[in-house]
């Protein structure tokens, strides 16, 4: 009788403590769960993979240092599958305070490719394999002036090359030479993309957001507009899990390691559930 | 371990607020007291130098929009509340608050909150291009006919009403449990966002 | 008088707000937007000097009558104070009046106390932390009510738990039919649900304002009927 | 190499709009598949040259030109466009933009209105002739009156957060009446009242409604004026508040009646954890969920405003809600009937919406 009624009241205090620590311990001694992807992250995968080489996949780093946690390793993801795919990528960004954000991700991937390179073929090189075109307001504007020039809209990159001058610019001129525009975002910014770009030039659109802006993306996937969607810290990983799953390319998998944290919460929860209702059921049977 | 002040402050005051946790406290206590006054100071510079400036006395100096200064007036008539014999016109700004705010809505309620969502929901033919997706629309239709139902309140639960307004607590209780569940992955993230602040930025012990 | 009026301005107002609805022509959604973009701004950026005026009555008070916890009222006025000083002479781009910098003699180390620099390292991580404090609660709050007492509270545990599992990697690869299951309870269910609430509010909010602009409902006029 | 132009461009005024803009269709090029997309230009009277005002994608046969002069007559071609070469149709039509009265896209929406406002006002007017109107219990608001009740035999105050949202949203409209009924019961019971306001004019509009509750049951001198105060207009400060307001003060009785946000768990969770009996109700769909698990009562939705009609049992408001009952009947019975229609007869209802 005892034990069953202290299930029912356990200690809100020890249900924070036992909480706070399963999120911490898998930050300390980082453990890997290989998560299944689900169809919407494989499609965009699938979709990415199969852009022609005289094609580039565009990345839009549309998020701020608030939601980097859950954004940032999607963006990595999908550079490390470009590059090992050698898919020519060009990045961009809708708001000023992803600018530090979009250039942290491209030098640690492009210096984790160029690491294990041996000649300058296998070597990441910018301007040949990646452009960062840096940012411009507004938002429409540039959505809009990609479908004619990429390079009117940018006419110097980040670090200040004229772009038109960039070799891979010679190939890539507007969304007709482009395969697909991911939209890494914590607000509606792929929507944009889907109502102006897509409208207008028929581009194709893959949104990768946070757990919570998902919920209003996905009437997108369902009709169509959006081709694929990554969705939260679970989304990362299981992108990070196809990158390395079928491209074998390594290194440090942030959303993974955090989705232990996550798993170990979830199953916390469940398990708080659990105990609550064993307790709850055993004390109504006596009580009968 | 960072040697930027700031990051020690961010750090120290991340920890206050978690120490309601465990129970109130002197530390949480601050930390409270603080965000409240900042947050004050905040909205008093932004309402200052991000409308108060560009809206109104940006135009009036150089002699544009003259009649801003009325709106102004109106604006200064909420201080009338310090004015016990005209206190009641500090209901003049709010009226008109009021007013155009309700008479925006109606047009537009009616046109988001129930023309486009009666359109979403009706079932057509086009519904079934596979079978799957076609009684998927139909359980919606009813999923929405008996949440509409539940919330008659010029009637009695009886006769049709009365397990169709069941069939609709039944719908919105599985909707609102999927929205809690759904919304725990997101809340966990927020706090491993705070805990790679505190491990990362301040502790330097993750990179 | 004291009433009349008041329920004229919202009368003669609730028309001006419905009508951009219909009527495209320039004239009138101009008038609009600039109603939209500075009368309402300005009229509402006049009321937060009522609401700074109450807290600081509030802690002034409590400070007055050394009610319980009172020293803390301090750091309320003070730092609404000084924040709001740094702010108005410093400027929201540190280009104000007042120098919102120190530089450290024999170092090359600045500090800064400008007012986005208090944002982010003082609202922004304290914000962020009540935030986070949900994670706790919704644990908390799941383990209390989440118990099979009744129908309606078993749907709802039922529901969330399966959503739940699903979010996890390790469950949804061992079985995918969750997965399916966990995405149609959210597109199907609760899509149904919360557009059926949906028309329930959309028509009482409605009413609502209707009886607003007729002067039916005069709640906000301070005193009831 | 040489590419077709697009061909039969034509140019019309751009409906329902303000002026300013003009429609301009064609028929796609026969390279469409290989070109790069189409530019748009334009003549306008008195020019010499046609200007380039747009590009847009191959595969698309209109374009709407945003920038155009009301009364001016414009005329325009199209060309496809393939790296440097270029394909020019034959002119357009002139065309010029002007500015409509009367948006004939939102006709429906004026007739939906109309009669939603005329069952409002109809059974308002029945109302006021003295027509009974009846009104079925609502759980939580049985409630209410046993909360503060049980405030009372405590001698511990009652909480009332009137939402965070401004005065113009109806939840804080209703929340702000079902505070003017609980006023008076606190008024009555002689029990501490706390709200807390993160809306500078819901604040000033809660002080009045508590002060007029407490004159109207005859308790003026009661009421204290610091009971009801601003605290900020920062979400999670303001959570932060009244966390502290609840675990110092100790209230016997939580309301959260309004809009919320993400602070709603944060506030009811703290405030369970302390004890009290917490009754909630708002309209924000996407905090109920947290509201249910962590309150003993929540109003869901619509019933928010049932409730301040419920509760003062003023005719007028109870008119409303009749109003409101009759306008839901007419959805289903207008969701219902188009879907019989267009799955037994194909009619091309969505066209009605």
């Amino acid at each position: 009788m005892k034990f069953f009624e202290k299930l029912m009241k356990i200690d809100r205090r020890i249900i924070y403590l036992i909480l706070a620590l399963v999120v911490i311990v898998p930050f300390l001694r980082p453990f890997m769960i290989h998560p299944k992807a689900m169809p919407p992250v494989e499609n965009l995968y699938n979709y990415i993979d199969s852009i022609p080489p005289d094609k580039a996949l565009v990345i839009s780093v549309d998020y701020t240092p608030d939601t980097e946690p859950e954004l940032q390793p999607m963006t990595i993801a999908l550079l490390r599958h470009a590059f090992a795919r050698r898919i020519k990528v060009g990045v961009l960004t809708l708001g000023v305070l992803g600018l530090g954000l979009a250039e942290n991700a491209l030098t640690q991937v492009a210096n984790e490719f160029n690491q294990r390179a041996t000649t300058r073929e296998d070597s990441i090189i910018y301007g040949r394999d990646y452009v960062f075109w840096g940012w411009q307001t507004p938002a429409l504007t540039v959505i809009l002036g990609m479908g004619e020039r990429i390079s009117r809209v940018f006419s110097v990159d980040y670090y200040g090359n004229k772009t038109e001058t960039l070799p891979m610019m010679q190939k890539i001129k507007n969304y007709n030479n482009v395969g697909i525009v991911v939209s890494v975002s914590a607000s509606a910014t792929p929507l944009w993309y889907i109502t102006y770009g897509q409208t207008s030039f028929g581009i194709k659109v893959g949104i990768a957001s946070t757990a919570v802006q998902a919920a209003d993306m996905y009437p997108y996937l369902n009709s169509g507009q959006a081709t694929g969607l990554l969705s939260g810290m679970k989304g990362g990983a299981e992108y990070e899990e196809l990158v390395q799953t079928r491209l074998g390319i390594t290194g440090r998998r942030r959303a993974t390691e955090a989705m232990a944290a996550q798993t170990s919460a979830h199953f916390t929860i469940i398990a708080f559930i659990i105990i609550g209702n064993i307790g709850f059921f055993a004390l109504r049977r006596r009580k009968k | 371990m960072s040697g930027e002040p700031w990051i020690w402050i961010s750090a120290i005051l991340t920890l206050a607020i978690f120490s309601f946790l465990y129970k109130e406290n002197p530390f949480y206590r601050f930390g409270e007291h603080l965000f409240v006054g900042v947050a004050n100071g905040y909205s008093i510079t932004f309402m200052w130098h991000r409308i108060l400036v560009p809206a109104l006395i940006n135009p009036v100096a150089h002699g544009q929009k003259l009649w801003l200064i009325l709106v102004a007036f109106i604006g200064a008539l909420y201080f009338t509340r310090f004015i016990p014999k005209i206190s009641w016109m500090v209901r003049i700004p709010i009226a008109l608050v009021m007013g155009y705010s309700s008479g925006a809505y109606i047009p537009r309620g009616i046109d988001a909150g129930i023309i486009e969502q009666t359109r979403a929901t009706v079932v057509t033919r086009a519904s079934f291009i596979n079978w799957q997706s076609g009684i998927w629309a139909i359980l919606i239709l009813i999923g929405v006919v008996a949440t509409v139902s539940y919330f008659f309140f010029s009637s009695e639960r009886k006769g049709p009403l009365k397990p169709l307004s069941y069939i609709g607590i039944v719908f919105i209780m599985l909707g609102f449990g999927a929205s809690f569940g759904y919304s725990v992955m997101a809340r966990i993230s927020l706090f491993i966002g705070r805990i790679q602040f505190l491990l990362r930025d301040w502790l330097g012990i993750i990179h | 008088m004291k009433r009349r009026i008041p329920l004229l301005i919202v009368f003669v107002f609730g028309v001006l707000g419905a009508i951009p609805f219909l009527i495209p022509h320039r004239i009138i959604q101009d008038a609009d937007n600039e109603f939209r973009s500075s009368v309402l701004r300005i009229i509402v950026a006049f009321s937060l000097v009522l609401g700074v005026g109450s807290i600081i009555r509030h802690h002034y008070e409590k400070i007055r009558r050394k009610r319980e916890n009172w020293q803390y009222s301090y750091v309320t006025l003070i730092s609404l104070v000084i924040s709001a000083i740094i702010g108005l002479f410093g400027g929201i781009e540190a280009n104000g009046i007042l120098p919102t910098r120190f530089v450290f003699p024999f170092t090359n180390y600045t500090f800064r106390f400008d007012i986005q620099t208090l944002y982010t390292n003082i609202m922004v991580p304290l914000g962020a932390t009540m935030f986070s404090l949900l994670a706790f609660f919704m644990t908390s709050a799941a383990y209390r009510a989440f118990r099979a007492r009744n129908i309606e509270a078993t749907i709802l545990l039922f529901s969330a738990f399966v959503v739940m599992l699903a979010a996890v990697p390790l469950v949804s690869s061992i079985f995918p039919k969750l997965s399916f299951f966990s995405e149609w309870i959210l597109t199907v269910p609760n899509t149904a649900a919360k557009r059926g609430l949906g028309f329930g509010i959309a028509l009482g909010s409605m009413a609502t304002s209707l009886k607003i602009i007729l002067g039916i409902e005069r709640g906000w006029l301070g005193g009831t009927g | 190499m040489a590419i077709s132009p697009p061909t039969y461009v034509r140019a019309w005024d751009n409906p329902n709009d303000a002026g300013g803009a003009i429609r301009i269709s064609w028929h796609l090029s026969a390279d469409d598949s290989i070109i790069d997309g189409y530019e748009i230009l334009r003549l306008a009277e008195g020019e010499k040259e046609y200007q380039p005002i747009g590009f847009i994608g191959k595969g698309r046969n209109c374009y709407t030109d945003d920038e155009t002069k009301d009364g001016l007559r414009y005329q325009y071609r199209v060309s496809a466009v393939k790296d440097t070469i270029r394909s020019y149709s034959e002119p357009s039509n002139f065309a010029q933009s002007s500015a409509q009265w009367f948006n004939t896209d939102r006709i429906n929406v004026l007739i939906f209105t109309a009669i939603f406002i005329f069952l409002i006002l109809w059974f308002i007017t029945q109302a006021k002739r003295g027509t009974r109107l009846f009104v079925r219990r609502i759980a939580g608001l049985a409630a209410v009156e046993e909360a503060v009740g049980r405030a009372t035999e405590m001698g511990k105050p009652i909480l009332y957060v009137p939402g965070l949202s401004t005065v113009d949203d109806v939840a804080t409209i209703a929340g702000l009446n079902i505070l003017g009924e609980v006023a008076k019961k606190t008024a009555q019971y002689d029990t501490k009242l706390i709200v807390p306001n993160r809306d500078p004019i819901v604040y000033t509009v809660a002080r009045e409604v508590v002060k007029e509750a407490y004159t109207q049951v005859g308790r003026p001198d009661a009421f204290n004026p610091d009971s009801v105060y601003f605290v900020t207009d920062s979400q999670f400060a303001f959570a932060a508040a009244v966390d502290g307001i609840m675990t110092r003060e100790n209230p016997a009785t939580n309301f959260f009646m309004g809009y919320f946000w993400a602070e709603s768990l944060i506030m009811a969770e703290t405030g369970a954890s302390t004890g009290a009996i917490q009754i909630a109700g708002t309209d924000a769909v996407m905090q109920l969920p947290f509201f249910i698990t962590a309150c003993d009562y929540t109003l869901i939705g619509e019933e928010l405003y049932a409730a301040s009609a419920y509760l003062s049992r003023e005719p007028l408001l109870l008119g409303a809600l009749k109003g409101q009952d009759f306008g839901k009947a007419i959805i289903i019975g207008v969701l219902l009937l188009t879907t019989l229609l267009a799955l037994l007869l194909n009619l091309p209802v969505l066209n009605l919406f």
